[in-house]
């Protein structure tokens, strides 16, 4: 189905990238809403602090668990602190979690899992076994060993979530890798004389980013997750910086006494924060998928 | 399931149907909704089929042929609809009938075989059950007498041992083998019509030839229509009653097979016609004649319109020295092994003690050939798949390790250095590949420029700027590329301009030796005429000598000197590409000439 | 077939010996000082040391690593500190609830799911298609123990249709008696059908909470299969040989796409092994997980070390039977291993 | 069990569930008739051992071997605003029929007829094996039995088979009412040495998991972490036959099911709920709610006293003043404690403890002390406390965190599991804490004598030296023994003004003991070891 490409000149470069996504977001509703609620949970990040009406972190205890009014319009929790402004103000916590912790995890998950998909043999062996020991454990429970191990801070929660998720990164790496080492244009790189790390980096790695990717957005979502999970069992993040897991995990306890607020509006956050990154993932496969490409 | 009709009642049914063609579509036009708004595929198409006679529909890619087959058997893709125009198949009108009397007819009034036969049946089904699960859906069988059934069609399209190959899986089958099954799928219902996509691309030529016959035969045997899709002019005159040529969606002639190879009437058809490979022409017959046109084709601007090559072997500007000189490349019996695919890792077996016998675990891919390639000379490595002639040239060009065997180019033992070092050794400018596909050849995210720029930054010694864009210029000039394409990414541009690339890229080191794997089976037969001239003025310009590995003997026998024909991994024939084409010494090799079929010109 | 039981054993020893590595190496980094917490409240320094070297925890590591490996292979896992239990005992006991529970939610998220991909698939770009991925997108939104808790308050405290979540099964039924630890199974065995009601009772609301959290990856993974198997050509052919929808849909395409869900199992159970950790917490399940999660903020070794050596031999068997179901399904799978 | 087997049962259970949510269990009629004879009782955490000698036997664990063992005393009951609360001065006998208090001796009759749970009747051979264990298997059993000058085993003298005498080394008020705590308690010595081995000659290992003893109640099952069942023991003769025939104790983690077990009636008591749901759920009425003051406890914020910054007097007085105490009794403990701050200037000292202090929250004068005390820019600091309380803990920390912040003193929260905490008290390092004590004995001499000795116990958190405080504890304790009031009261006074002068930790309240109980239980008893007394509730 080459028709159409031979003959209208088609738009080059950045405006053609542009193009495209604004097709598949036309295209694609759901991917058009999960672009909007990524571009508020980063505008949330960089002005929270600036943008929200109370400080975070005082309390008052004469307003303590009073639902939502137009005072509070997230109600406050037990210390009387303005629930609205700390989820609005904890958006750039764990949103520096899940980018940082994916980040660390496609460096080295992503890179090991390309460097053994494509070399094979011994490196593919010990990559993989290693992966293999950390799948072996509970995922979650090994984040808790290494938080329990090393200390609750926010440094620990990203390598913890990062080593989790490093088997899964390497497995998609380590096949996309696999499928392209013998491609045409691998072996034409070889000709001209490209080491073969050069054609890892060079030729192999922009390749596969798009898959990547896709993997990289789900993979935010369950780390902010994670952080919530480890905030419930008590190493999560330390008070009183304010953190949506942590927010849930204390209001949780509000729930049966009939105080929803300070439990639900955290959630519902994160739940905005990992349903809009779950979504993206998705959006962001259709437009990197080639089959989609016709 | 209601009682069981038994089968020769049914054939006795489709006899009734009334007199007039049994397919006839009026002014069809199919739209795709694609991305860039709506598409023409096809537009105003016409034709008839009467009973038990063969259309060949030809034309190259993006024609509109298979849109125009799977709208008559209506299983377009979702985006695909009919604009216009209507279809009747034994007096129903298929264009709109219902989706359950559709798929009543598919099956058991008409049938479809495809391309690549592997892929076309299910991996993890037993062949029997894939046919069964066809007799039992049209009522043909029930469970009881079901396998018994299956067993007799598969007797039918010629398969041995059929209760054996009942219980096979399609991988366990060769290609050949796999093709028989998706006939014998078609024909299991025995419909009306069977329309064949394709059928033989990417077969051997003598596989190819057993399957047209065993269509033909079958077909001829049941009074049955046959629509043959292909881009092969070839087939379409050996196989077809009336052929219809088709471009750009639009059907430009139809006649009698005969008369439209000995008089086409259409230009596009003439064209088609001189692009075709045939023996006893040269390179330049390929290209369309220019009746008032200027001596230079508008598509390749080459100043040095050498004119066409004086009879085979000798060509007047190639610097062939003499046959005293060092030859280019030597090769001394080069031997390659693989262990054999399932058998036990030496590992697992020496585990558990049973040493499986040698040949067993071993398997040959080239067994011990030896050959010479002189400066400028160009020499054609031709056999059927799996004969050796890839892991030979992947060999010579030093990307994989030979088990044993001496090459010498230019002198220097290049066998010597292992593959992995051999990246930067500063002979590796000087042996280039142009690959096959020459889509999955180039990067994805590399524009043409960056492509052809590649080698020079690496090996080239530029580091960028003026120098390296003057060069690349130079090369896309050189092969015909317009300038404007360079900053296209290989998705924005077409087979023939792909490949355009993966030459330049190639020649940009003002390599000696050029090793060409199938540089034109992934294209279209007019722009492979091209493309073939090109290589060849380009060899005369820079000297070069090729080293060309192909299946199509034909194609060998325009571009090359000196023709070697390779089976299971040994060379059976070597010689003038004359001498091999005209009278070739070894059975293999008339075997091979024979089974190609070309139009009778 | 052995031939592939063979060779995924051979691989899963390094792993098994990597994990009894970095298990132990994990145990040594935690804070917590056993020595002091075995000495008491009103122990005094020498008491202390006195201790250590008593459990041999003065010892250079490698001498305390050689100590720890032949105890283990003798079976001894030593006794948790906080329960006074061996932990041999202890594992054995609550393996079973655990097992039980992930099993359970990840039958149900399979019995979700698996039919969400395929409509989803199917019906490409329709409003199914959002409405499969929006509904499996929220179920794994949540953390896991919010849901939890959630249905817990409707279910129980608000409609009193859930029974009261207080572990594997109500105060007054007494455990079937043990013959594979599932609470489901011995009770059927056993014949008592109010015990096996009772169960089920138990287990559903915690099990459903451990399935809505397990969907998303299921059903993104059965869609991208069950899409790409759609595109190919076997599926056209069986179209174009007009068969139904159903048979083409069912029998052809579906089960060349479980292949691919299949392998995702592994790593789905391990997940949903992590997640029912605090599943447990919010339903006072005597499972496993939250035996393992007291052990670790105690820093309590034994336990820890214990826990993760059975889930990792769990996992190994896990993916012994995810490869022959693989074998099963794909015969392709068994002539090549 | 096999394959198919499995499958089937695997797959109903994805149909039933599957299917909307399975009914609730229905009791069957035997069930209901069990039901009011069965106490259902819900905390957070359970017994890591049931006997009080064992090593680190955590606090759950003193109610398992309070009601499953017996002592040779135990205190009468009074009544004390509304609830049942143990008579500190008066004593009875439980396995003693009779007491004879001599000058440096006493002596106990046991009673004859009063048999182990497994039928082997209780001698003073066991009673002395018990105590001798008591005072040698280290730790907090035999610190505390020396809190009562009850140290070495030749003080326990066997008379004849049912007369124990305990010699006095020295006298000390404290030795009777310390014969009545827990950890004295008589265990069938014959059972447990033929369960002991040379490596543990007192069998720790054995009454770890089982129970040894005359008490009204046996464990008849324990799963660590999970649940404990006690069944009665009909032939106990310590006192009146208990009515509840059953109890059972379940770990449920989560305090929001616990508040919605109580709430549907589905668990008949519990204690570790948060303050809010207590004040709501006493509001609601649908609950009997009781909340009693700790008998001498004191919630407070310890500092180490011997390392900088808190070395330095100034320093923790400027603490003192920072501390937001109002907003702390509202926002973590919604009230439910008596504040031991803010008591008016001219207040006399009383000879009682706890006590308030005169600290109130005043910020300025804080930042003037911190000047003064030469940290005028402020410092930084640590601020740790147990998580096993951080529904207390937690909101409290914020709170002072927020007020030090304000001048100028920067904390990082630090929590310590609760399993932990006690390790790292011993350790005495941490600088800034907030912690709880009560001492079983309620005397204050008793609670000075733990918390601000010189010895330095684990309980004092802050490493206070004093040798002026040494000696008015030493002194109120002679007094005390030979009952010189005068004395008693001026050295317990000093005793007070001192810590208050010197403010090692600051008091912020006394912390209630909340219970919440359906409406058709009674019977509960307020114990010095605020646990339950399953031998006095009465059910339906």
């Amino acid at each position: 189905m080459t028709l159409a490409t031979a003959d209208t000149p088609a738009p080059r470069g950045l405006a053609a990238t542009l193009a495209h996504a604004r097709y598949v977001i036309s295209d694609n509703p759901v991917t058009g809403i999960a672009f909007g609620m990524f571009l508020v949970l980063v505008v949330c990040a960089l002005l929270g602090p600036f943008i929200v009406p109370y400080d975070p972190l005082a309390s008052d205890t004469a307003a303590a668990l009073q639902a939502p009014s137009a005072a509070h319009w997230f109600g406050t929790d037990n210390l009387g602190r303005d629930i609205f402004s700390r989820v609005i103000v904890a958006t750039r916590l764990d949103m520096a979690i899940a980018v940082f912790s994916v980040a660390l995890v496609f460096a080295a998950g992503g890179i090991a899992g390309i460097a053994s998909g494509f070399f094979g043999g011994w490196t593919d062996r010990i990559i993989g076994r290693i992966s293999d020991t950390i799948m072996a454990f509970p995922l979650f429970v090994l984040a808790m060993g290494i938080v329990a191990a090393l200390g609750n801070t926010v440094t620990n929660i990203v390598i913890a979530t990062a080593i989790i998720n490093f088997p899964l990164y390497v497995r998609v790496a380590r096949s996309e890798a696999a499928i392209r080492r013998q491609a045409g244009f691998v072996q034409a790189a070889r000709l001209t004389g490209n080491s073969e790390w050069r054609i890892l980096l060079t030729t192999i790695l922009p390749n596969i980013m798009p898959i990547m990717m896709v993997q990289m957005s789900l993979t935010m979502g369950y780390a902010i997750l994670n952080a919530a999970g480890l905030s419930f069992i008590g190493l999560g993040v330390r008070p009183p910086t304010p953190e949506w897991g942590i927010m849930v995990a204390e209001g949780a306890a509000y729930i049966v006494s009939g105080e929803w607020w300070i439990a639900l509006f955290p959630g519902l956050a994160l739940m905005f924060a990992v349903f809009c990154f779950n979504l993206l993932g998705d959006g962001l496969r259709d437009i990197v998928d080639p089959q989609r490409r016709t | 399931m209601h009682g069981i009709v038994d089968v020769t009642a049914q054939a006795a049914k489709t006899s009734e149907a009334p007199s007039g063609p049994l397919l006839e579509v009026r002014d069809l036009t199919v739209e795709f909704a694609t991305r860039r708004g709506v598409v023409t595929a096809v537009s105003q198409v016409n034709l008839t089929l009467a009973k038990g006679e063969t259309l060949g529909i030809v034309g190259e890619s993006g024609s509109g042929k298979s849109v125009t087959s799977y709208t008559v058997m209506r299983i377009l893709d979702r985006a695909g609809r009919i604009a216009e125009g209507s279809i009747t198949f034994s007096g129903i009108d298929v264009a709109h009938a219902p989706e359950s009397a559709m798929r009543d007819l598919r099956g058991r009034e008409m049938s479809m075989i495809f391309q690549n036969p592997r892929a076309a049946l299910n991996p993890i089904r037993t062949v029997g059950r894939q046919i069964g699960d066809v007799l039992l859906q049209h009522v043909q069988a029930d469970a009881r007498n079901v396998k018994e059934k299956v067993i007799d069609i598969l007797k039918q399209v010629r398969i041995a041992r059929p209760e054996e190959r009942y219980h096979a899986y399609p991988f366990e089958l060769s290609g050949g083998m796999c093709q028989r099954i998706v006939i014998a799928l078609a024909l299991a219902c025995r419909p009306q019509l069977m329309i064949a996509d394709e059928p033989t691309t990417g077969l051997d030529v003598t596989t190819q030839k057993a399957v047209m016959d065993l269509v033909t035969e079958l077909t001829r045997e049941r009074g049955m229509s046959t629509l043959l899709i292909t881009h092969d002019l070839g087939l379409a005159a050996a196989y077809c009653d009336t052929v219809m040529v088709m471009e750009k969606g639009r059907v430009v002639e139809t006649a009698p097979a005969e008369r439209i190879f000995r008089d086409p009437q259409h230009p596009y058809t003439r064209k088609l016609m001189r692009a075709t490979p045939r023996p006893g022409i040269t390179l330049k017959d390929l290209l369309p004649e220019e009746p008032d046109v200027p001596p230079a084709p508008a598509e390749n601007p080459l100043p040095l319109a050498g004119e066409g090559r004086v009879g085979a072997g000798a060509s007047t500007m190639a610097t062939v020295s003499g046959a005293g000189a060092v030859p280019l490349l030597k090769v001394e019996n080069l031997l390659k092994e693989y262990p054999r695919q399932g058998a036990p890792s030496a590992f697992l077996s020496g585990l558990f003690g049973k040493k499986a016998p040698p040949e067993e675990r071993i398997f040959r891919a080239v067994d011990g050939i030896s050959f010479e390639v002189k400066k400028g000379e160009s020499v054609g490595l031709v056999g059927e798949s799996g004969c050796g002639k890839s892991t030979t040239s992947t060999i010579v060009m030093r990307l994989i390790d030979p088990t044993a065997g001496k090459i010498t180019f230019d002198g220097e033992d290049i066998s010597a250095i292992p593959a992995k070092d051999f990246a930067h050794h500063p002979l590796r400018g000087r042996i280039q590949m142009v690959f096959q596909d020459p889509t999955e050849s180039l990067n994805p995210r590399y524009t043409a420029e960056r492509a052809i720029a590649d080698p020079l930054l690496r090996m080239g010694g530029m580091s960028g700027g003026a120098k390296l864009r003057a060069r690349v210029a130079e090369l896309a000039e050189m092969v015909g590329l317009p300038q404007n394409l360079l900053e296209r990414f290989p998705h924005q541009l077409s087979g023939g301009q792909k490949a355009r690339i993966g030459i330049a890229r190639a020649i940009a080191l003002d390599p000696d030796l050029v090793i060409l794997d199938e540089p034109t089976a992934a294209l279209d037969v007019s722009v492979q005429a091209v493309v073939l001239n090109l290589l060849e003025e380009l060899k005369q310009r820079l000297g070069m000598s090729y080293l060309f590995v192909s299946h199509d003997l034909h194609v060998v026998g325009l571009l090359c000197d000196r023709v070697i024909v390779m089976r299971q991994g040994r060379i059976v024939e070597e010689g003038s590409s004359q001498q091999v084409l005209d009278a070739p010494k070894d059975a293999y090799t008339r075997e091979l000439i024979a089974a190609i079929p070309h139009p009778p010109v | 077939m052995l031939k592939l039981i063979g060779s995924r054993l051979a691989t899963a020893v390094p792993s098994l010996i990597g994990v009894v590595i970095v298990t132990f190496m994990l145990t040594r980094v935690l804070p917590g000082d056993t020595a002091a917490y075995f000495a008491g409240p009103a122990a005094t320094a020498e008491s202390i040391a006195e201790i250590r070297t008593k459990l041999g925890l003065d010892k250079p590591l490698p001498a305390q690593f050689v100590d720890y490996v032949s105890a283990l292979a003798k079976g001894d896992l030593g006794s948790s500190l906080s329960t006074g239990q061996p932990v041999a005992a202890e594992i054995s006991a609550r393996l079973p609830a655990s097992a039980e529970l992930t099993l359970a939610g990840l039958v149900l998220a399979l019995a979700i799911a698996v039919p969400f991909g395929i409509m989803a698939a199917v019906k490409q770009g329709s409003w199914v298609d959002h409405a499969c991925r929006l509904i499996t997108t929220a179920g794994v939104s949540l953390p896991v123990f919010f849901t939890g808790l959630l249905l817990v308050y409707v279910f129980y405290f608000k409609l009193g249709w859930a029974p009261a979540p207080l572990g594997r099964l109500d105060v007054f039924f007494s455990a079937p008696e043990t013959v594979t630890g599932f609470y489901l199974i011995d009770s059927l065995i056993a014949r008592d059908f109010e015990t096996f009601r009772a169960a089920l009772a138990q287990l559903a609301v915690p099990a459903i909470t451990l399935a809505i959290f397990a969907l998303a990856p299921i059903a993104r993974m059965t869609r991208a299969s069950m899409l790409s198997v759609l595109s190919s050509e076997f599926v056209r052919t069986a179209r174009a040989a007009g068969l139904t929808d159903t048979t083409v849909i069912i029998t052809y395409a579906f089960r060349n796409a479980m292949l691919p869900v299949v392998t995702t199992l592994g790593m789905v159970f391990s997940f949903l092994l992590g997640a029912n950790v605090l599943v447990e917490k919010v339903f006072a399940w005597p499972g496993i997980g939250s035996y393992a999660v007291e052990a670790l903020i105690t820093s309590d070794y034994a336990p820890v070390q214990g826990f993760v050596l059975a889930m990792a031999i769990l996992y190994v068997v896990l993916n012994l039977l995810i490869d022959i179901a693989y074998g099963i399904i794909d015969p392709r799978a068994r002539s090549e291993a | 069990m096999n394959r198919r087997e499995f499958v089937k049962s695997a797959s109903a259970t994805a149909v039933v569930t599957g299917t909307g949510v399975a009914a609730p269990a229905v009791f069957s009629s035997a069930q209901a008739q069990a039901r009011n004879e069965t106490l259902l009782i819900v905390s957070e955490s359970g017994p890591n051992n049931l006997d009080i000698h064992g090593v680190g036997t955590n606090v759950p664990g003193y109610e398992a071997s309070w009601n499953t063992y017996d002592r040779l005393i135990t205190h009468e009951m009074t009544e004390k605003d509304g609830v049942r609360y143990y008579d500190r001065d008066k004593l009875k006998g439980e396995l003693a029929e009779d007491m004879n208090i001599g000058d440096m001796s006493v002596t106990f009759k046991l009673k004859k007829n009063a048999t182990f749970q497994d039928g082997t009747p209780v001698t003073a051979k066991d009673v002395k094996w018990s105590l001798d264990r008591a005072v040698s298997v280290g730790g907090f059993p035999t610190f505390q039995m020396k809190a009562g000058s009850l140290e070495k085993p030749e003080q326990f003298v066997v008379v004849d088979d049912h007369t124990v005498r305990v010699d006095f080394i020295r006298k000390d008020r404290l030795t009777i009412p310390d014969l009545a705590v827990i950890v004295p308690c008589v265990i069938n010595s014959g059972l447990v040495q033929k369960n002991a081995t040379e490596k543990d000659p007192w069998g720790l290992e054995y009454t770890k998991q089982n129970t040894a003893g005359s008490g009204a109640y046996r464990v008849t099952k324990w799963t660590p972490g999970t649940e404990v069942v006690f069944e009665r023991f009909d032939d106990w003769k310590g006192g009146p036959l208990p009515k509840i025939k059953r109890v059972i104790w379940r770990m449920v983690p989560s305090a929001g099911n616990r508040r919605a077990l109580l709430e549907r009636g589905d668990a008949d008591i519990s204690y570790d709920l948060p303050n809010k749901d207590f004040v709501e759920l006493k509001q609601a009425g649908k609950l009997n709610i009781t909340s009693v003051p700790y008998s001498n406890g004191v919630q407070y914020i310890g500092m180490n006293v011997k390392n900088p910054p808190f070395d330095n007097l100034k320093v923790r007085q400027a603490i003192a003043y920072a501390i937001p105490y109002q907003k702390i009794m509202d926002a973590a403990l919604f009230g439910l404690a008596k504040p031991m701050f803010g008591a008016p200037a001219d207040a006399q000292t009383q000879v009682a403890w706890p006590q308030p202090t005169k600290f109130v929250t005043d910020l300025a004068k804080a930042k003037q002390l911190l000047a003064e005390a030469g940290y005028p820019n402020g410092l930084e600091t640590t601020l740790s406390f147990d998580l096993g309380f951080a529904g207390v803990n937690e909101p409290l920390c914020v709170l002072l965190q927020e007020n030090l912040a304000q001048i100028g003193i920067k904390t990082t929260i630090n929590k310590i599991p609760g399993a932990n905490w006690r390790t790292e008290l011993t350790k005495k390092v941490l600088p800034l804490f907030t912690n709880v004590f009560s001492g079983w004995l309620d005397y204050p001499e008793y609670f000075f004598f733990w918390c601000y000795h010189g010895n330095n116990s684990i309980f004092n958190t802050m490493s206070y030296q004093s040798a002026a405080m040494d000696a008015f504890i030493d002194a109120a304790r002679a007094s005390a023994a030979n009952g010189d009031k005068a004395a008693y009261d001026a050295n317990v006074k000093g005793m007070v003004d001192l810590a208050f002068a010197d403010v090692p930790r600051i008091p912020l309240y006394q912390p209630y003991v909340n219970v919440a109980m359906q409406k058709n239980i009674t019977g509960y008893e307020y114990w010095f070891h605020r646990r339950l007394d399953y031998r006095a509730f009465q059910k339906g």
